[in-house]
């Protein structure tokens, strides 16, 4: 926690601004959302960190991807994420998001999150406990610190593979691509 | 209570059973052409609400069976008469090769999403359903989910394991 | 001259470190409320900086010019209000222009939002006004009566006199409008029980919901420069201004603490409760205030 | 050049744009800006000269005088020149309609009436082009036919009932005093009873009051207003209206004299406290009926009659500051209010004649200008600092407070925030928000549409930025009536108890919007996106479903709601049925055939016979 040393501001402005004032999208994907209130009020106090849930994508740079994430909530996380601005990270939150936990063989939910959208840092666990979003956040910050936490680059060098997995899953997409994509004809797997 | 509700079942419909389980239950069994007539006739004496519409796939059978449990609409919950807390369970059989039946709604039209739900699961088509559209599930399925012959780990692998991570594009 | 235009430039930036300072101090005072660590005082420094380091989206051109516009109507409100004993502008208006200059922030906010094309928006922007409707209506009162009570509009004039005799919130008539005042505070500040405009939870934070990097930036700092506006208006017309900004800057801080510990524990209004609160008590006081003002004058 | 030279230029003009409409459209359509640019233009040279010429002295044996001093001038010139924009904006707005030669002779007819009204020296003449004025307005008003014959009819009614009260002063003032000059009379009247001034004060203002729709004389304005086609309620709003301003200047400070009008009436009931508190009511209660408004014309409409009251709030009192206020309001809600309504016409016609304001929206991509035009607009009826409406109002204000009626302010100023709401309400739901499918290609308004906003724009930016231009004029004004002169400089007003600088609250903005503009330049770039890629909780925005609009003040809606009937309006409407009543039952009467008639004769002779032996009255 290095927040009080003057030189890294002056130094590295952007990276500590990052560190230090994550605001997560309060978006209830899955099951774990049930751990987020204890974060983020008296018990255990995100608030320290500089993480507060906020309301919009728009100002968010935090995505807490909590619990199962069943097909049709695929599609609203997927928009979610694209109308996040930049330098912005994801957590996958519990066993389910990593390999379908124990949902590995229903038809339903997703397997590998990462194949539809970067994810920068996992806890595992089926359903970890709040101290474990803590973890989670210092994790980002040495990420963020060792410039590693580039899931946003990922998602936008390899934009045209992601946009080819989602439509796999979900069929035609009603927005437009978020960045250029050559549309060579694909067929939907169905 | 459930005694006198056995007796007037058995008078007035002939090719039903109607055996009483523990204290508050009765399961009816009906041909499924007789369905609708025995609804209308349990509505009018007072089980009203129709707590639950199910199916059930029995495989070997090649039958699915429908599940209707009925109960009266419970205003208040202290004074209650023993018959108003009766369930009665109907049930009824329909083949799995054409598995089609008259849909309910007409009588009770909370009907309405169950039999949206059986029909994208199981596959059972409901004549006269105002709208037959997909409820839950976003992708259309060629053996319905909830079917015994629908290998669901066979289906992961076509599905979800052959689309590729996107760190190996390059392969 | 030199010390007008030393003036002109220190007042903007000593309103915006007042500002931020306030809004630290606001998050961890309800921190402390709630029984939490809190954040340290500088969050909101740290959060503007990131917000200027992240890109943001654009819904056009008046989407970008309006947040610009009513950030710098703000900026001119503070050269208006006299900071202790130096006012750089205040010769050219008086509270007549304060009043008006106050009525762009919200303006220009909200031309800027309303291009966002998002009924969320649409709704949070139109409690903004009922909202600014709702509490003008006693604000008006009170400062009528403060000007007939001095029979002056320039605020210098105001102050001047309460420094020789005594402040106003202790003169028998304006005792009233300084309660009603205090009593819409939360209103004009658009905290707690009054941020029916910006409810994260219901609308989505209103006007702010497309707000991204750099615009939520210049919002929070707009936000800052109303927090300090409102109360250096209240502490200049009420609690006699100050001889140097160091007493100006202690007697801002006891209102802005006393209302916000007031004010944190009072769950969020409905917008007509608001209307129905903001049109009784506080509008009897005022409206009573000015009548014996005026009758005293007469 | 004399004044009679002017007039029949202008009303010369209009017939001959009639004639050679006959022959083509666009040469009609150059004549009719020719003449009124020309008109401008020597209206323009005449600045200064103070003339008076009986031009025809054998009216029945009075003679018509043609008067031209700082007042008319001021008028005339604004007059002229927003006759001028409104033709030059009438060009592509009536181009493909039908019979628009008629429409052209009446819009320039009115023109040429209103500075008839102006110009008049004398009652007599100041009578008939007030009826021209009124006639052709009528003929305008329901040129659209359906709805528009009825809103005419309604605004012919009053005023000629306000044509029959002026006759009624005039005959009065002519057998007391045998003349009917202004300048004669204004010599005399000083020395009559003031019961007598204040009867002629009484009804001379119902006619101007009803032509510049004081509260309870204010109903024919929205359906007027709301039917007549925009070019023309561009004019009708801007200056038409205000004729009654000029109406009430001239009887309180020119007929009557300001000592005589101040103290009229015992203490508290003086003619002037009433007609302030008039104006206030007028301030406050129709700008809330305009937040109800879903009609874009009609919102404005309901704005023009809040925005007479500050005008006759600004005169009431007859301090040199207050008629100062009141005359550059007059000048200043006449700009913006002809730009708004240029506005609305440019949507309209772009978007063929929608007007309702839940089916608009998200037009600013397409149309910029009207949009920029609307924005100036709404912020001059505002008052927001660096527009002219806000140096008048600070005028106005001034004045109030300082002669000591704070709740007059106190209802100015809440009219001032009705209107916010009412307006930005008008704003976005025609600019901002999302745009509606059927009006995805709309394209930008012509040339001829956006020439007019962007010199009314700018005015309403010079004039708020350096108000000293108009002031000078206006202060000359007060002078000729005897008032004391207000030092007026470029930037504004300057005096001991509070002055106004517009100089530098516009260097402040500038120079913080340029420090703000660059911290805005520095920070990380912005993505510009489409009105689909809204924040939706994650789902699509589905098209045309995604603009809240109906009812945008709801809560406040169903607060303020019960206290806004129009009951005035209602009570006009009973008594209009009550008379159709009354004369369907005399109607009854005419049965058709002889013989009732006879019976009628025999037995009214029967009644006079037996009153004669009865009572023997003769």
């Amino acid at each position: 926690m290095d927040r009080n040393q003057i030189t890294k501001w002056f130094k590295a402005p952007a990276k500590m601004a990052n560190k230090y004032s994550l605001h997560v999208i309060y978006f209830c994907t899955g099951c774990g959302i049930i751990e987020v209130p204890p974060v983020i009020t008296s018990r255990w106090d995100a608030e320290r960190f500089g993480v507060i849930p906020v309301a919009t994508p728009r100002q968010a740079n935090l995505f807490l991807i909590t619990g199962y994430v069943s097909v049709k909530t695929l599609r609203a996380i997927i928009r979610t994420y694209e109308q996040m601005p930049e330098p912005k990270y994801t957590v996958g939150f519990g066993s389910c998001p990593i390999n379908g936990g124990m949902y590995w063989d229903s038809y339903n939910t997703i397997k590998h999150l990462d194949k539809y959208i970067p994810i920068d840092g996992w806890i595992a666990g089926c359903m970890p406990r709040p101290e474990a979003i803590f973890i989670a956040v210092t994790h980002l910050w040495t990420l963020i610190d060792k410039e590693m936490a580039n899931g946003y680059v990922k998602y936008r060098e390899n934009y045209e593979y992601y946009r080819k997995n989602q439509e796999k899953v979900l069929g035609k997409l009603e927005w437009p691509p978020l960045f250029p994509v050559s549309d060579e004809p694909r067929g939907n797997v169905q | 209570m459930n005694k006198s509700v056995k007796e007037k079942l058995e008078s007035t419909f002939k090719d039903i059973q109607v055996s009483i389980l523990e204290d508050s239950r009765i399961a009816v069994t009906v041909e499924n052409h007789g369905v609708l007539v025995i609804l209308r006739f349990l509505k009018d004496k007072g089980f009203d609400h129709l707590a639950l519409l199910s199916a059930v796939d029995w495989i070997e059978e090649k039958e699915f069976e429908l599940c209707f449990i009925l109960t009266c609409y419970m205003q208040n919950d202290d004074e209650y008469t023993d018959s108003q807390r009766l369930h009665i369970i109907l049930k009824t059989r329909i083949s799995r090769e054409e598995p089609n039946l008259e849909t309910i709604t007409g009588i009770f039209p909370n009907a309405e999403p169950y039999e949206r739900e059986i029909h994208e699961l199981f596959g059972i088509k409901f004549e006269g359903h105002p709208r037959l559209t997909p409820l839950l599930l976003e992708r259309n399925y060629e053996i319905p989910p909830f079917r015994k012959d629908f290998d669901t780990r066979k289906y992961v692998k076509d599905v979800f394991d052959k689309i590729p991570f996107v760190e190996d594009k390059d392969k | 001259m030199v010390v007008k235009i030393v003036q002109i430039i220190l007042s903007p930036i000593l309103a915006l470190v007042v500002g931020v300072f306030f809004l630290g101090l606001a998050r961890k005072i309800i921190a402390r409320i709630h029984w939490r660590h809190g954040p340290p005082l500088i969050q909101p420094l740290i959060d503007i900086i990131r917000l200027f380091y992240q890109k943001s989206v654009s819904h056009g051109r008046m989407f970008d010019l309006g947040i610009i516009f009513s950030l710098a109507g703000s900026i001119v409100l503070v050269l208006f209000l006299p900071l202790g004993r130096w006012c750089p502008l205040s010769s050219s208006g008086g509270l007549l222009v304060i009043l008006y200059i106050m009525l762009i922030a919200p303006l220009g906010v909200a031309l800027s939002a309303g291009e966002g094309a998002n009924p969320n928006i649409s709704i949070g922007i139109s409690r903004k006004f009922i909202l600014s409707l709702g509490y003008e209506v006693p604000l008006l009162l009170v400062l009528l009566a403060v000007m007939t009570h001095y029979k002056t509009i320039s605020i210098m004039e105001v102050v001047s006199v309460q420094q020789s005799t005594s402040w106003s919130i202790i003169s028998f008539p304006l005792f009233l409008s300084g309660l009603s005042y205090f009593l819409i505070l939360p209103a004009i500040l658009g905290i707690r029980p009054f941020d029916v405009s910006s409810a994260p939870q219901e609308i989505s934070s209103g006007p702010m919901a497309e707000y991204g990097g750099k615009y939520l930036a210049l919002a929070t700092i707009e936000h800052a420069f109303v927090l300090f506006i409102s109360i250096a208006l209240f502490v200049n017309l009420f609690l006699g201004g100050a001889a140097n900004p160091v007493i100006f800057f202690v007697k801002m801080l006891v209102v802005f603490v006393l209302g916000l510990c007031i004010n944190a524990v009072f769950p969020r209004f409905r917008i007509e409760q608001a209307i129905k609160y903001l049109w009784k008590w506080p509008t009897l006081l005022a409206f009573v205030g000015l009548i014996i003002t005026l009758a005293i004058r007469s | 050049m004399s004044l009679v030279a002017l007039l029949i230029i202008a009303f010369g003009g209009a017939l001959l744009t009639y004639i050679l409409g006959k022959l083509s459209s666009r040469i009609r359509d150059s004549f009719a800006v020719i003449i009124s640019l020309v008109l401008l233009a020597i209206i323009a040279c005449f600045y200064g000269r103070s003339v008076e010429k009986t031009f025809y002295s054998g009216f029945f044996g009075l003679g018509l005088v043609l008067r031209l001093n700082m007042l008319s001038w001021f008028f005339a010139i604004a007059i002229s020149a927003l006759g001028a924009l409104s033709v030059i904006f009438s060009l592509s707005y009536m181009k493909d309609r039908e019979h628009t030669d008629f429409y052209y002779l009446t819009l320039l007819l009115v023109n040429a009436a209103m500075l008839g009204i102006v110009l008049a020296g004398d009652l007599v003449s100041f009578y008939i082009f007030w009826e021209v004025m009124s006639w052709s307005t009528f003929l305008l008003i329901s040129y659209n036919r359906g709805p528009a014959l009825a809103a005419g009819m309604k605004y012919i009614i009053m005023s000629i009932i306000g044509s029959l009260a002026m006759l009624i002063g005039m005959l009065s003032l002519y057998t007391t005093y045998g003349t009917l000059s202004i300048s004669g009379i204004s010599a005399v009247i000083a020395s009559a009873s003031s019961g007598y001034i204040l009867f002629i004060l009484i009804i001379f203002s119902i006619a101007f009051g009803i032509k510049n729709a004081v509260m309870p004389l204010h109903t024919w304005l929205p359906d007027s207003y709301a039917e007549a086609p925009s070019p023309f309620t561009a004019v009708l709003s801007g200056m038409l209206t205000r004729m009654g301003i000029y109406g009430f200047v001239l009887i309180m400070y020119v007929i009557v004299g300001a000592v005589s009008t101040l103290n009229l009436g015992p203490g508290i009931l003086k003619f002037n406290y009433i007609l302030a508190w008039l104006g206030a009511i007028t301030i406050v209660i129709p700008t809330f009926i305009a937040m109800l408004q879903n009609d874009a014309k009609k919102l404005l409409a309901w704005h023009g009659i809040g925005q007479g009251g500050y005008m006759i709030l600004g005169i009431a009192f007859g301090t040199s500051l207050g008629l100062a206020g009141g005359i550059f309001h007059t000048l200043n809600h006449a700009i913006y209010i002809v730009l708004l309504f240029m506005s609305v016409g440019a949507v309209q016609y772009r978007t063929n004649g929608e007007r309702d304001l839940n089916s608009l929206g998200g037009l600013i991509k397409k149309m910029p200008i009207a949009f920029i035009g609307g924005l100036l607009g709404i912020s001059g009826l505002i008052g927001v600092p660096l527009t002219n409406g806000f140096v008048s109002k600070w005028l106005i204000y001034k004045t109030l407070i300082v002669e000591g009626y704070p709740f007059l302010t106190f209802a100015a100023l809440i009219g001032t925030w009705g209107t916010i709401l009412s307006v930005y309400k008008f704003l976005h739901n025609m600019f901002l928000g999302q745009l509606p499918e059927k009006y995805k290609d709309v394209e930008k308004s012509p040339l001829s549409m956006q020439l007019p906003m962007i010199v009314l724009s700018l005015a309403i930016l010079l004039f708020g930025i350096l108000p000293g231009i108009p002031l000078k004029v206006i202060n000359a004004i007060g002078i000729s009536f005897g008032f004391e002169s207000l030092n007026v400089t470029i930037w504004g007003i300057a005096s001991e108890t509070g002055t106004l600088n517009t100089i530098n609250i516009f260097s402040a903005v500038l120079v913080a919007g340029f420090i703000v503009w660059i911290l805005f330049r520095l920070g990380a770039k912005s993505v510009p996106v489409s009105q689909q890629d809204s924040y939706a909780a994650g789902a699509h925005t589905p098209a045309d479903k995604y603009h809240y609009t109906a009812e945008f003040y709801n809560p406040l809606y169903r607060m303020i709601k019960p206290f806004l009937r129009d009951v005035i309006d209602e009570f006009y409407y009973w008594i209009a049925a009550s008379v159709q009543r009354l004369c369907g039952g005399i109607r009854h009467v005419y049965t058709g055939d002889v013989g009732y008639y006879v019976t009628y004769i025999i037995l009214f002779l029967a009644i006079l016979i037996f009153v004669q032996l009865k009572w023997k009255p003769w």
